[in-house]
């Protein structure tokens, strides 16, 4: 196992460094040009190939590669073309945002997710469940977009009870209550989609695990239900939970983007949709970089967790 | 060894496919609602009142009944109840198709990687990680500068999105199984890997393949709008329910709701046609 | 334009913080580098430039005003321009405002040999000072600009535009931090300083309590970027906000009904207006472009499809310019006649075909385009892509692409020279004129002319031979742009792109 | 006599798919207070589903159609599970006839007896896992410390059996209803479990239903017998009056059927030894790796199998005996290269199985898994599991052909083709085990490696079987490795036979010399536990 473990941990290595290659070949292949797009509108040719001289834009790609490559352990990915800032000081904090409004957005739909579909699959087949399937399933399905504007719509601007938007109240001094009465709804509407796709495992799993021999075995032994559900279907169910959640964390994270628009939350989706349309190759590069360490540190701790769950998988052999 | 004499006859069940599907009630209720989206798309330059895209700048958003538009008009003066009729056809081919092709790669990818060696499952579970890590703004935007932006950028994208997540939980599920008694004995009886990963593995994994598919096709539905939306996929003034969603978005808080809530309510009907249908399916498939 | 009273009978007061919001997120707050409209609005809070223009009228062409010149004095043929300096200025870094300051921002873009020479800065700002001939300080207190040419617009360009304004940094600023970290440390002389700036959040100003001039009643304002329309107005019903930009049409009866003022300005210098794309083998025929111009009722536009919030451009000296006169319209509306110029050019109906490139904002636009395409025989179809990216597809035309979307305008006339170089001659436009050498002639005669009375009706005729060709096809202007919570006082829209809040007041 | 249970004209109804099957159809019991009543009867007849019905715990598509059941007096049919909860465990308490998979994949059986433990008996975390490890200890592990740290899927078979022997023994049920308890235990174990039942009925008074195929059990073990047979009880009475005059022409069969130690199976006529090898072991050994980082337990390697060398000549049957636990079914899974060797080459007619080309081998040997339960695909019809592998292998050439063989094999081993409709679970266990047998010897193997094949299966089934399995060694010159706990099919059946021992052979020897004085004492062992059916003791319920 623990064998196991570092393998994985030394495979991260040369993973992310072609995900780096890729990444960076990938932006630079796009059609744009950096400077063009940008300052293109007033300037002639003659000034634009100066500023891709300053930029050090005009050298071969694999000497910008290892240039950016050494940036990104010394100073963290060097300047954003756009505006000349540290690309550290742009992706981190928006990132950070990002993982905010993600840890929430799990966190809500690990939670509703697993209690939908823990109830829904005690009950299956009655109306308790019919019913609560029916509401994720409505909400999973309406267009964040259509719905977040319900929501902002109702919440902030009808009942006045949660802001419009953003990550905390300029006018106030932002303490964590803020924080969170700001989380609420965006993290509500960025974990739906998941919260459904949770919900419907859990409900699978409660229902098979429900009719198993083992379950069985419990309830000739004079077990409550509830002790049966907590104990032995939830450990049995956890292995799905842990698998769907890992992915949540990597959907929550990409998906965002759109919840980030119209919640106007500052994350790192806003951040790489701005550079990719202003082609700052540094800011998409180091972005997509760390989000990529996120997900294969995400998918990694998954891996291992569903390795320990399962009794036969433990110990690597047979 | 006929010698035991039957006194009690096993009955005959009724087994197949279309007799287990018939009696499911919510499969049947899915297929139905999807079979008359369908169709309503497919017949939809016969049933629709109104040419989709004529615009009558003299005429726009009017409201909810009025004479001659159902739905009202939108911002152009289109007959809404005519978009919506139309604007199912883009949305369910991109997104059936998509979907399935996500779903049946990322399952032969998940089968294949659980019953590879350990290093060939370790490579192809990384490279899945790293088509995770891409951001789909970036496939889609890839894909758009290689194709021009339209269904293909756009199934493309969902394809690269959802294959990953499909083969993580198809390559979960099967390690599981891959150590349970049956595949061992499969082995014994002459099955190939291929075809215990197939026949018998794969019947056992199909729940999960099947619940995650159906979740996709309304996600994905909505998703493609929103690459519509940033130009890469189906172009207006097409009608399209993901994008009117996001253009009546501008009028939805100021008096005329519909002009989104329509296209809305289309997906999310259809959207639960699939879960219905999918849930359904699962109780089929898993007797 | 307009101001508001909205909060009707209060006073003026001191204090308070004001919290804008944009539609977009700003760039970067170094003066030479910054390229957008909402950037400028907040740098023009920190940097202050030489002359500047009344903004505290909603109506008329802004009158020039000094700034951190007192006086100047323009040579008859408009080529030699003279400063007299503010004394007692400071940066509020502590170093002082004088003509070395000056001349450290000039030779910062015009100078290759400065130490703290910038390329880039050198680039942006060559639209304006790309003529310089020569700078020169005369004395402590005054700088003298030398042009190659007349240059009538030189102090209108000064503290106009987005782009390219000339606000002065301080030296010792750029020299602490950087060439590329004055943008995160912006220091000027303005009656706002900066304080702070959170990426895609916000960005704070506080009052300048050095300031030289009035003091502003605000103490605080903080601009906050929300890219979505509709949650940008939210924010503004909830209170989150007290103005916002770009008011989307559909909002503005919604927010007034609310309470909200939506000023309307018809002198906004602003236009949207369509490019061609002359690498599209259709649009070089002078016949085919006339026949769009035709075919289109910008009038009904404005009026239907934006419910008036809007006015039909007809000509691209935009409302708002000096030059602007409202007569003036380059083909007017007849499908009729499209009909038959497409006929004559040889075209069966159906045949010209092309993609018409637009922002989403801009959709509804493109749409009613292309109805109107439709309906004399070309086979238009519409690209729509999010701000972002509709930057990039238009920096690479396809040559499939026929018409792509503009936004911009002008106060000063030149504005009819930039968009000749920017959407025809760059493209190579004026090889598919008849009358290209007359047009740039024209141009030229009213650029060079120093004379200011004949100023106007050279630009009229530069733009009219410009019209001509169909180079280009302005469609409106918008006349809604802000909204205002009542809270507000003292707010006034001039005719400019920009607003000034050193007078402006929030209610407790 | 007190009757602690009371059955009366109980019908279960299970609903299929455009069907109902009718499981049990009017069944009448009564077991009373330290008595131990043997239900025995033809497999598939309802016996385990009546169990169920008992305790409330039948499949979600079973309903009690009708009838009634008292336990001390209260009716228990229309029980809520609220309800029912009060008597399950404490009350009735129940050993289900598939042990792999009744208990727990994910909890340690540890943690899985100590939580019944504290349950039922009150007691502190450390004292409910000196309980289990008691339990342990008296159903016959002996190595409790280590299979307390195990999880299920590390145990042999035996050893699950009797961990679900403690589960149900542990909390002191007043009737306690046993569903094949031994089915898995070899002679020596099965007696020291019965020997337990046997104190139960007697110290505690408990009431044992005890379903089971041994009339050696039987005898050994019961006081009074009711024989079932589809769905209605057709006989009861007092043990020796069942054995020694059975009344029903059901019950008469039954008992002829029974195999007795030491006597030559009838149709079994001496192999031709020494025939050419079809399978070799050579020094063949296996380590199971258990615990490590991250599991909580302390690694540790079980040498399941250590140093084996044996061959099989062609047209043998090999018996394998051993104790539960003693690593034959480890072994029959090396023979077939199913997992892993740590050691050692295996050849199957000359050729090393190690090799690439153990798939061509395949169609030539065959296995009889001892889990039927789950070595069957859940999710495919018995008739599909069947009919593919005839197909793959090329021995039949359409669909129609594969299901004619397929019906074929079901009758073979006495299931209707009616049966190829359903999915494993639909059956009873020994319908399960012959489903299993059927999908093994549709193939027509050269070898077929049997691993407890009959043990679920009444002796009359069992014979069939048995019988079915020498017409077709006669037929086609098959050879088999049969390994069983039931000694008496052993030595009737085999040619040679091989005993293990925590891991290693420790001898082989011609079936007839089972009995020679030179015997290894560990075979001796087994064979004095073997239950005589001839000394019916005189327990008559008092
Ligand atoms: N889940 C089920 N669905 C349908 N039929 C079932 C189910 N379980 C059992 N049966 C049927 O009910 C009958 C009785 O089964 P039961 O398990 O009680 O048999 P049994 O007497 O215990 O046999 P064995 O000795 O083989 O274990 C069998 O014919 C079996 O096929
Ligand atoms: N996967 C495994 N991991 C760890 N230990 C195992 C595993 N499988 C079997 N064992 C151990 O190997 C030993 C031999 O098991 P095996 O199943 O071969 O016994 P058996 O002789 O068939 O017993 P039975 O008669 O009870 O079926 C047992 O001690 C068992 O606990
Ligand atoms: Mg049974
Ligand atoms: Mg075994």
């Amino acid at each position: 196992m623990v064998r196991r473990i570092l393998w994985r941990l030394a495979g991260l290595v040369p993973l992310l460094f072609v995900i780096s290659l890729l990444v960076f070949f990938i932006a630079q292949a796009g059609p744009a040009d950096p400077v063009k797009d940008v300052l293109s509108q007033k300037m002639s040719a003659e000034q634009i190939q100066q500023i891709r001289e300053a930029y050090g834009l005009d050298r071969p790609a694999w000497e910008q590669y290892l240039t950016w490559l050494k940036e990104i352990f010394t100073n963290g990915g060097g300047l954003s073309l756009s505006v000349r800032s540290p690309v550290s000081g742009i992706v981190f904090p928006a990132f950070l945002n990002t993982l905010i409004l993600g840890a929430a957005a799990t966190v809500v739909s690990v939670v509703l997710g697993v209690a939908i579909g823990f109830v829904s699959g005690i009950r299956h087949g009655r109306t308790a469940d019919r019913v609560v399937m029916l509401f994720v399933q409505i909400g999973s399905n309406l267009p964040v977009y259509w719905f977040g504007l319900v929501v902002i719509w109702l919440t902030a601007v009808r009942w006045k009870w949660l802001p419009p938007g953003g990550m905390h109240d300029l006018r106030g001094d932002g303490g964590f209550g803020d924080l969170l009465l700001h989380l609420i709804a965006p993290a509500f509407a960025a974990s739906l989609v998941s919260m459904l796709i949770i919900a419907r495992f859990v409900r699978a799993a409660v229902i098979e695990s429900e009719q198993s021999d083992y379950v069985r075995t419990y309830r000739s032994q004079g077990f409550g239900r509830a002790a049966i559900l907590g104990k032995h279907i939830g450990r049995n169910i956890l292995s799905p939970i842990v698998n769907t959640t890992g992915l949540t964390v990597g959907s929550v994270i990409t998906g965002v983007v759109f919840v980030e628009t119209i919640f106007s939350w500052p994350g790192i989706g806003s951040v790489l949709l701005n550079a990719i349309g202003g082609s700052d190759y540094p800011v998409i590069q180091s972005g997509i970089l760390l989000v990529a360490t996120t997900f294969v540190v995400v998918n990694l701790v998954t891996d291992v967790l569903l390795d320990l769950l399962n009794p036969r998988l433990r110990h690597g052999g047979a | 060894m006929s010698t035991s004499t039957h006194a009690v006859v096993p009955p005959r069940l009724r087994r197949s496919f279309p007799a287990r599907f018939v009696r499911n009630r919510e499969a049947l209720l899915g297929l139905v609602v999807l079979v008359v989206v369908i169709g309503v798309s497919v017949l939809a330059p016969w049933l629709a009142p109104e040419d989709p895209n004529a615009g009558d700048a003299g005429n726009v958003l009017a409201p909810v009944g009025a004479p001659g538009h159902l739905l009202g008009t939108d911002d152009q003066g289109r007959d809404v109840l005519s978009r919506v009729i139309h604007g199912g056809r883009g949305a369910l081919v991109v997104a059936i198709s998509s979907v399935t092709v996500a779903v049946v790669v990322g399952t032969a990818l998940g089968l294949f990687a659980a019953f590879a060696g350990r290093r060939t499952s370790g490579v192809l579970m990384r490279v899945v990680d790293l088509m995770f890590a891409f951001p789909v703004i970036l496939v889609a935007l890839s894909l758009a500068a290689i194709l021009q932006p339209g269904a293909w950028v756009l199934i493309g994208t969902v394809v690269f999105a959802a294959v990953p997540y499909v083969t993580r939980i198809v390559f979960a599920e099967a390690r599981i199984e891959r150590e349970k008694d049956y595949v061992e004995a499969a082995r014994s009886l002459g099955a190939s890997e291929a075809a215990i990963v197939r026949t018998e593995v794969l019947p056992n994994l199909i729940s999960s393949v099947v619940i995650y598919g159906t979740s996709l096709v309304g996600v994905n539905i909505v998703f493609t709008a929103s690459l519509s939306a940033l130009g890469l996929g189906i172009q207006p003034p097409d009608a399209d329910w993901g994008r009117m969603i996001s253009e009546g978005a501008k009028v939805l808080v100021t008096g005329h709701p519909g002009v989104a809530t329509f296209p809305a309510v289309a997906i999310l009907l259809v959207a639960l046609a699939f879960n219905w249908l999918g849930d359904g399916l699962r109780d089929v498939l898993n007797p | 334009g307009s101001d508001t009273g909205a909060v009707a009978g209060s006073q003026p007061r001191d204090g308070g913080t004001l919290i804008i919001g944009q539609y977009q997120e700003v760039t970067q707050f170094d003066p030479n580098r910054q390229y957008s409209w909402e950037t400028w609005r907040i740098d023009r809070n920190i940097y202050e430039t030489l002359v500047d223009e009344d903004l505290s009228a909603p109506t008329g062409v802004p009158k020039i005003v000094p700034r951190l010149a007192t006086s100047w004095t323009v040579s008859p043929d408009a080529t030699t321009y003279t400063f007299q300096l503010r004394q007692g200025v400071k940066f509020s870094d502590g170093t002082p405002f004088d003509a070395e300051a000056v001349r450290f921002n000039v030779r910062r873009f015009t100078d290759p040999s400065f130490e703290y020479y910038d390329k880039v800065s050198a680039a942006t700002m060559s639209l304006v000072y790309g003529d310089l001939a020569s700078f020169e300080v005369v004395d402590d207190h005054t700088v003298r600009y030398t042009f190659k040419h007349p240059f009538l617009d030189f102090l209108r360009q000064i503290p106009n535009s987005g782009n390219a304004a000339s606000g002065i940094f301080s030296p010792e600023a750029l020299k602490k931090y950087g060439q590329d970290g004055l943008a995160d440390h912006p220091v000027g002389t303005g009656p706002f300083v900066f304080t702070e700036r959170v990426r895609g959040d916000h960005t704070t100003l506080e009052r300048n309590p050095d300031y030289w001039g009035q003091r502003p009643h605000l103490d605080k304002v903080i601009f906050k970027p929300i890219g979505d329309d509709q949650s940008r107005v939210a924010a503004l019903q909830t209170g989150t906000v007290d103005i916002i930009s770009r008011v989307p049409p559909d909002s503005v009866s919604t927010l007034e009904s609310g309470g909200f003022s939506v000023p309307e300005n018809k002198g906004v210098p602003q236009i949207i207006y369509y490019s061609f794309n002359f690498d599209n083998q259709y649009l070089r025929d002078q016949r085919v472009r006339q026949a769009i111009i035709q075919a289109v009722d910008r009038k009904q536009l404005a009026a239907n499809i934006y419910k008036g919030y809007a006015e039909a451009a007809t000509s691209i000296v935009n409302q708002g310019n000096e030059a602007y006169d409202a007569s003036a319209v380059d083909y007017p509306f007849d499908p009729q006649a499209a009909k038959k110029l497409l006929a004559d050019a040889g075209y069966q109906p159906g045949q010209v075909k092309f993609t018409i490139l637009s922002d989403t904002t801009g959709q509804p636009t493109a749409e009613y385009l292309q109805q109107s395409l439709t309906a004399v025989g070309i086979d238009a179809s519409v690209q729509s892509f999010e701000w972002i990216t509709y930057g990039t597809r238009t920096a690479n035309l396809q040559p499939q692409d026929g018409l792509y979307l503009g936004e911009w305008g002008y106060v000063a006339p030149s504005w009819v020279k930039i968009a000749h170089n920017n959407s025809v001659v760059k493209h190579g436009g004026d090889a598919y004129s008849a009358t290209s050498a007359a047009t740039v002639q024209a141009i030229d005669a009213a650029a060079y002319n120093p004379d200011p009375a004949r100023s106007a009706e050279l630009w009229q005729a530069a733009a009219q031979s410009w019209a001509k060709d169909a180079t280009i096809f302005p469609l409106l202007s918008f006349n809604r742009y802000y909204a205002v919570a009542p809270r507000v006082g003292g707010f006034v829209w001039p005719q400019q792109n920009h607003y000034d809040l050193s007078r402006v007041w929030v209610a407790d | 006599m007190t009757a602690v249970l009371t059955v009366r004209d109980l019908g279960v109804d299970f609903a299929l798919p455009g069907a109902v099957v009718h499981a049990v159809r009017g069944a009448d019991l009564d077991v009373g207070r330290g008595e131990v009543l043997a239900l025995v009867g033809e497999s598939g007849s309802g016996k385990s589903v009546t169990a169920a019905a008992v305790l409330g715990l039948l499949p979600r598509t079973a309903r009690i159609a009708r009838g009634s059941i008292r336990f001390e007096g209260t009716e228990l049919v229309g029980l809520k599970d609220r309800q029912l909860n009060t008597f399950r465990g404490a009350g009735i308490g129940m050993i289900f006839q598939n042990p792999v998979t009744s208990l727990d994949p994910s909890f340690t059986i540890g943690s899985q007896l100590a939580d019944t433990a504290r349950l039922h008996l009150r007691v502190s975390r450390a004292e409910a896992r000196d309980v289990a490890h008691t339990w342990l200890d008296r159903v016959g592990i002996r190595d409790a410390d280590r299979v307390l740290r195990a999880y299920p899927h590390e145990l042999s078979g035996g050893m699950r059996q009797r961990v679900m022997i403690a589960l149900a023994g542990l909390s002191g049920p007043r009737l306690l209803i046993a569903d094949e308890p031994t089915t898995a235990l070899d002679a020596a174990v099965q007696k020291q479990i019965l020997d337990l039942v046997l104190d139960l009925a007697g110290e505690t008074k408990t009431a044992v239903l005890l379903i089971t195929h041994d009339f050696g059990v039987v005898s050994h073990t019961s006081c009074r017998v009711a024989v079932m047979r589809e769905g209605v009880i057709v006989e009861t009475g007092s043990t020796a009056q069942v054995l020694n005059a059975p009344q029903h022409p059901y019950t008469r069969t039954l008992i002829d059927a029974v195999p007795e130690i030491g006597r030559r199976y009838p149709r079994a006529d001496r192999a031709s030894s020494g025939g050419k090898p079809v399978l070799e072991l050579r020094a063949v050994s296996k380590e199971f790796v258990a615990g490590g980082f991250g599991t909580g337990r302390h690694r540790s390697v079980v040498r399941a199998v250590d140093d084996v060398s044996l061959s099989v000549h062609r047209g043998e049957i090999f018996g394998l005996i051993g104790e539960s636990g003693s690593g034959k079914s480890t072994l029959a899974r090396l023979a077939g290269g199913l997992i892993p060797r740590t050691a050692g080459t295996v050849a199957f007619d000359g050729a090393d199985i190690g090799d690439s080309g153990a798939r061509d081998l395949r169609r030539r040997f065959q296995y009889v898994f001892q889990d039927a339960a789950t070595a069957l695909n859940p999710r495919i019809t018995a008739g599909e599991q069947i009919a593919r592998p005839l197909r793959r292998l090329g021995k039949a050439a359409s669909r129609k052909e594969a299901t004619a063989q397929v019906h074929r094999a079901l009758e073979l081993v006495g299931l209707h083709p009616g049966h190829a409709d359903r999915y494993p679970r639909e059956f009873s266990g020994g319908q399960r085990q012959r489903v299993g047998i059927a999908r093994a010897i549709a193939l027509e193997p050269e070898l077929l490696i049997l691993d407890e094949p009959t043990s679920a299966l009444d002796v009359s089934t069992q014979a069939a079987i048995l019988d079915l399995l020498l017409d077709l060694k006669a037929e086609l010159d098959l050879t088999y490795l049969f390994i069983g706990h039931n000694l008496a099919i052993i030595a009737s059946l085999c040619d040679r036979i091989g005993v293990m021992r925590g891991g290693s052979l420790v001898e082989t020897f011609p079936a007839g010399d089972l009995f020679a004085p030179e015997r290894h004492p560990d075979t001796r062992a087994l064979l004095d536990a073997v239950l005589p059916i001839a000394s019916t003791r005189d327990r008559e319920a008092s």
